[in-house]
């Protein structure tokens, strides 16, 4: 095993790592996210962190914005959801990451999960015959951009990309 | 003060008819039937807006009161309505949302509409141009002229929304039908042309006039967080609440305090054209549209009743077509905080009348839902939906407080009910 | 014998009368609004158990005939039931299973329910304690005390089962109602206080009255293996199946052998209070309603009927509240083994209800189900059904074997028929 | 050449009687629970084929008209039906689709059909064998003898199809109520034994009679791009469209060119026997039955009305049960590339009655159904549905143009529509 | 490239691998389970393994044990299924590893995974019309503990955490 | 660390990584059929690549074959797409890879996905009330089969096994 052959497989397991941690920060945000933990989900954003619920209509024929708004503005969000009138019926994001996407200057990455939202119904509408059974809520995709900056990758971006437009109640919870 | 039992429970309410009404309008299947066919298929409906069909050639498809409506835009760029079916066998004609019938389909040439069945066509102004082997199977007995679509009564009308109604003897236009009630917004919404930028839609299990309800009443600012933070003072409750004939309704304006709720903003800088800032104007339209302009947005829901305990509610956003994509992009901030499907108010709202309508199934026990408040025809009175299902009366001839009677014996009663009351000092 | 051609399968039963019914009483959808009317909306409900509100200010919501209930614990300590509607609009007063008033909700303050909408509170006794803006809206025409809640009789009775009537003239006490049928359990239950822990529900497309046969007779131990193994004995077939007043059942006990089935375990060492080891007590009430004693752990199945082929099961389990945790996982263990979602019998239960409703869904040809083994009122004697249906047709006016005759005729018929049999010497 | 305003698109068309059909007969739910009555419990249908029950013991299970229905081979080879409930208390005796008596189940023993709940027991003739406990339980009063099986009327016929009526008295044979129809096909299918090789169902919202009508006419041909480019030639549209006694129908064969669409072959080499190369006939069976042979491969279309406005289509494919592995697959190819669930012409066709029938729901407006093409009765005329539609009003006894009257009123309506017209000139 | 290094890479390859063993573990039990194989499922399970599925209640404002035991519980359980009458409705387990979590002593690790289960209709209801539908069963997350003994991972714990409880006709079947 | 370490490092590494890129080249025909990107798709399949739809019927109680093809069959279906009338709603394949198995010899591998299609509705049926509502569409599995030539990796044959065979419609396009 000579120098180069070393070198060669230190990159790719470096590589091959860092795709790993990028799965893994993935996952991570279907977990807290799911348990409605918005601050823990945030810590794995980066400063000016921009997210966005969109979808294209082809009844306006367009893209639309659902939701947009950066780190700061989801923590205000968040934050403020004990004074709002929520239907708290637990989500659980069921995501796969399909493709990861490493910059060649190893300083940010593209990632491409495919997802599900599933809802358990609670309290948001007849709780005695409904709380307890579980629907699909949403179908999508995240678009999600990283920094990378030694061993520390945080999301920059994250576009929830919505095939479902049947929305129904909709959700004051970020998806 | 206390609980009350079976009896007192079901008690006629001790204020005036017309201050309450029985929960079965909002419940009982025959009743729903009957305002399909007695109003949803008698009025004019807004459909859809001119700029989701901007081109010669391109069609949006929906239902009316469960019949398909086709809205094309002709080579001569007038906009028409059509039933969406085949004089053929019935088939649907288009089935795509929306589109472009200048390319051609599988089945059909391009500009036509075809219907991919056994590929009858028609133009955009629903004369059927082409019967596939027509002399072969028809002879002398069919000919084109024979089977063009259903046309339908079609106007653009205010801001570019496109009415459409199913009753060729409707005798009245949009204008007239509106009475009044979109004025205070037109000089708003006819400046300059609008663009839609927003569209999603809600299936809520409810009634479609739990919906209306809340769009015509502003006491449920209790509900919304958001209300009560930016609303709350003098002027918020000044806001008048007129009817108008056929009815319609306006909620009058004040300026909103949005930079109280943590993370929103002031609306200044993206006025709709004529509005001063930040202010706000609603408007009501029977039997179930609203428009609604926060100072930057204009949000339209328009209603289309599924069932007795079941609607669909399209919602839609607006900005200027002269917007840059900075300006539009501030719109769809400003629609999407309060009404998008993630804001923090639409959420709570179809929360509510989702709530509300599993006590109001269409297997419910008769109720009484109170509509009493007066207050000086401001927003938190009541006069908005005592308004409106006065007219609602007027259509079905029934009462809406007991929709067994009809309508002219509602009001005698109601005469009778008030001398009695007045006489006994009540 | 041989298979049978459709007139002899449509035949009348060459059995007593009351020894078959229709299937049509499983089917059919006015008997079922009737059924919703004239018994369920009539009778005493135990929604829930009062370990679910331990404290003051916990609630519990569900529905009794399509009708929202919520039950209260008050500052006083004492459960009351009330409409879970809002006297304003109509409005569910309160979206969650359970909870605390203890502390406030969004749109309300601590210990009041408040209605989110237009957030009107009401105390735990029910009473209305603020209207918003009452002076505003509604002047001197409408206060408070004019718009209490709904209150519904409820009594905490038998192991402290919460029971509620939407029937203010019920006329009779749970106990009355009950009629000595609760007798065989209640030193188990009464002896010191008990504890859920567990639930779960199960919608099952068919007709309630499937499930409470199926719990009222145990001639289907044939479809458990679990039963075959660890009962069948002498002991077993001895045991009593006896009616009570108002159609209620109890089945005596025995002693099960637990043992006999691999994996499984005696429940000898945590028996109820008062109960001999690994016996086994059941008691079904009239209209829909299981109480089951196996040694450890207490089962309680509630029916919910949600249309003439659509039912909602709620499965309890209960403990002692004085279990240590190591206990409390054995009763849940022994609880589980048999009747948990996963367990052996349940499964079982509600696949063969499901096949049977399969056969008698709400369009399905009128058949006769025959409830004709006479085996000395013992286990596989049918007699609970003869017994349940005797007293359904007495609250229905309706013969449960032919359901378009009333229920007079029906036993004079029977007696007829008798007669002419007895004469005939069948 | 103009659209159409609603009195001209209400008009009755300027036809003959019989060429049209009221919209309602599609959507109308009283008519849709009369037509099972009348029609689907009164006819044959070939429930399923021979080779899915080889052996004695194997059986399937199915329903005609929400009614369950079990078929079973006996121990001397012949294949019987049933319905699928048991005599005790209404179970679904048998729950899977297909499967094997010769072993025992969890509650059964082995050679026996066993009615899991309690564990009656049948043999292959219906007759009950065993009562769990019944001398216990019914003593004298009832025997097995008394509680066979309902046995419905059963023929295996027309290349192994197994038929069922569940009229005891629809006195005709099978072969009588095809009246000829079957006979194009008679000597492909009956040659030597067939075997199902394909099985897959669709639940489409739509009348059952829209897809037999897409069945019984080739007019939608531009519907499908392979029939286009495959099939248009002289030949094609000189096929016969030949109407049977009964209201079944042919159609006619000719050669096919499937070479023309790209990535398709001849299917020259596998045709069935006494079949010509590439040829293609097709039967439709009153009331929903198809059977089609393109070459190859033979389909089966069987209907089950679901509701008025819901139709479960099974989807049969057929070959011949010497096959050579090799054979099977090719022909397997052949089916599925235009009728496979992912081939090209089923989708479009189901696509084609999703719309039509989103237009002709449960509860849209009438409307006017073209029947009306002329051609010779070759396949694009329209008579196929002319005739079976004439029968359909024989058995409902209902003009199918105005199901209101009824069909004596429509055949007197149309000899005098026909002479007014005559005399009128028109 | 240094000792040291070598040595980083070599931790980071192993714990990397382990951790791609677990998901592979975890992966094979929902391939095993929807096949009905249990022997093969438990086999990848320690002798001691305890195996639970839960689930909180909001109805009753408590937690749940729906079925629990060891992995000798399981076996006979299982065996026993054929003297059962059962829904044979075929499950389709369909998870996603979300974490894994080694011990700093590398000789136990933990799990979760967001799952959901498809039902896809056979002999439970009324099979003419209904078999072959698919449908959503459940919704919830496995947490899997593991023994790590050298190259050998075995399960030492699985709890079945349930969202759905409105459970129908449940099942015999561990889930 | 010994040049034998350091051999079994590098084997390690190199099964590994071919692993990961299985799981990637699966992933990416989720991601290019969802798209109904066709070509893209079939540039990942080998020359003889062999492509069916399969399912159990436990009706006729025999295998079936709903489609099958090769390449090149499928390269001419897609291409004439256009020509066809079809429900184009659109579908999303939701896909884990449960097991990736290399042989020996290094030159070929198997895989085994679970996977559930979504289709959110269109133009199938009545878009105005339908269109922006997602549904479970199909449940199953890939048994997929890899030529490996170096770094090079395609697919040589995919089996999608269905467990729903109730299909309603149906589809034009593969799964
Ligand atoms: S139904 Fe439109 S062309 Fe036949
Ligand atoms: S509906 Fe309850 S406060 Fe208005
Ligand atoms: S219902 Fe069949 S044996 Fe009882
Ligand atoms: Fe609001
Ligand atoms: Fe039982
Ligand atoms: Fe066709």
């Amino acid at each position: 095993m000579n120098q180069e052959t070393n070198q060669k497989m230190a990159l790719a397991a470096d590589s091959s790592s860092t795709r790993e941690k990028i799965k893994e920060l993935i996952y991570a945000t279907c977990l807290f996210q799911d348990d409605l933990d918005w601050n823990a989900w945030l810590n794995l954003c980066a400063e000016d962190f921009e997210y966005a619920i969109r979808a294209y209509s082809p009844e306006i024929q367009s893209d639309m914005t659902y939701i947009s708004g950066n780190r700061d503005y989801l923590a205000k969000l968040t934050e403020m959801l004990p004074k709002h009138n929520s239907d708290t019926s637990p989500l659980k994001r069921h995501g796969v990451v399909y493709r990861v996407d490493i910059a060649d200057d190893g300083k940010s990455a593209a990632a491409v999960t495919s997802f599900t939202v599933f809802q358990t119904q609670l309290d948001g509408i007849n709780s005695h015959v409904d709380a307890g059974e579980s629907r699909l809520f949403l179908v999508g995709r995240y678009n999600d951009r990283f920094l990378i900056d030694g061993d520390e990758i945080k999301f920059s971006e994250r576009e929830v990309r919505l095939d479902t437009r049947r929305l129904d109640k909709g959700s004051h919870w970020p998806i | 003060m206390s609980s009350r039992n079976h009896a007192q429970w079901t008690a006629t309410p001790n204020l005036q008819p017309g201050e309450w009404v029985d929960s079965r309008i909002y419940s009982d299947h025959h009743i729903f039937e009957e305002e399909l066919e007695k109003i949803w298929k008698k009025t004019w409906i807004p459909v859809c807006h001119e700029s989701e069909l901007n081109n010669a050639y391109d069609f949006r498809t929906m239902t009316i009161a469960r019949e398909p409506v086709i809205v094309v835009r002709g080579k001569d760029l007038k906009v028409r309505a059509f039933l969406n079916v085949c004089p053929h066998r019935g088939n649907m004609i288009e089935r795509r949302p929306a589109g472009s019938f200048k390319r051609g389909t599988p089945s059909g040439t391009p500009k036509t509409m075809t219907c991919m069945f056994h590929a009858w066509q028609f133009d955009m102004k629903g004369r059927c141009v082409n019967i596939t082997r027509r002399e072969e199977g028809y002879q002398d007995r069919l000919c084109t002229a024979d089977v063009g679509l259903r046309e339908l009564k079609c106007e653009v009308w205010f801001g570019g929304f496109v009415w459409v109604s199913l009753d060729d003897d409707i005798g009245m236009t949009v204008e007239e039908f509106a009475a009044g009630s979109l004025d205070c917004l037109a000089p708003s919404l006819n400046e300059e042309p609008l663009e839609v930028f927003h569209y999603h839609k809600a299936i809520i299990p409810c009634n479609y006039k739990l919906w209306h309800d809340t769009n015509c009443e502003f006491y449920h600012d209790f509900l919304h967080y958001h209300n009560r933070i930016t609303g709350f003072n003098d002027a918020y409750f000044a806001r008048k609440n007129s009817g108008f004939k056929n009815g319609h309704i306006n909620v009058g304006s004040f300026e909103v305090q949005y930079d109280q709720y943590e993370g929103f903003e002031s609306r200044e800088a993206l006025s709709f054209p004529h509005l001063p800032p930040n202010h706000w104007y609603m408007i009501d339209m029977f039997p179930g549209v609203n428009f609604n302009l926060r100072g930057s947005a204009l949000r339209c829901d328009l209603m289309t009743p599924l069932g007795p305990d079941r609607v669909m509610i399209e919602f839609r956003g607006l900005g200027l077509a002269s917007d840059t994509p900075a300006e539009r992009q501030t719109r769809i901030d400003h629609h999407n905080s309060i009404w998008g499907p993630f804001g923090r108010n639409l959420h709570e709202d179809l929360l509510a009348v989702t709530a509300q309508g599993a006590c109001m199934h269409s297997s419910a026990e008769k109720r009484t839902i109170l509509h009493g408040r007066h207050e000086n025809e401001t927003i938190h009175d009541e006069n908005g939906m005592r308004h409106y299902y006065e007219e609602w009366g007027r259509w079905l001839d029934r009462s809406p407080g007991n929709p067994d009677m009809n309508f002219a014996a509602h009001k005698m009663q109601s005469v009778a009910d008030n001398a009695q009351r007045a006489s006994a000092g009540m």
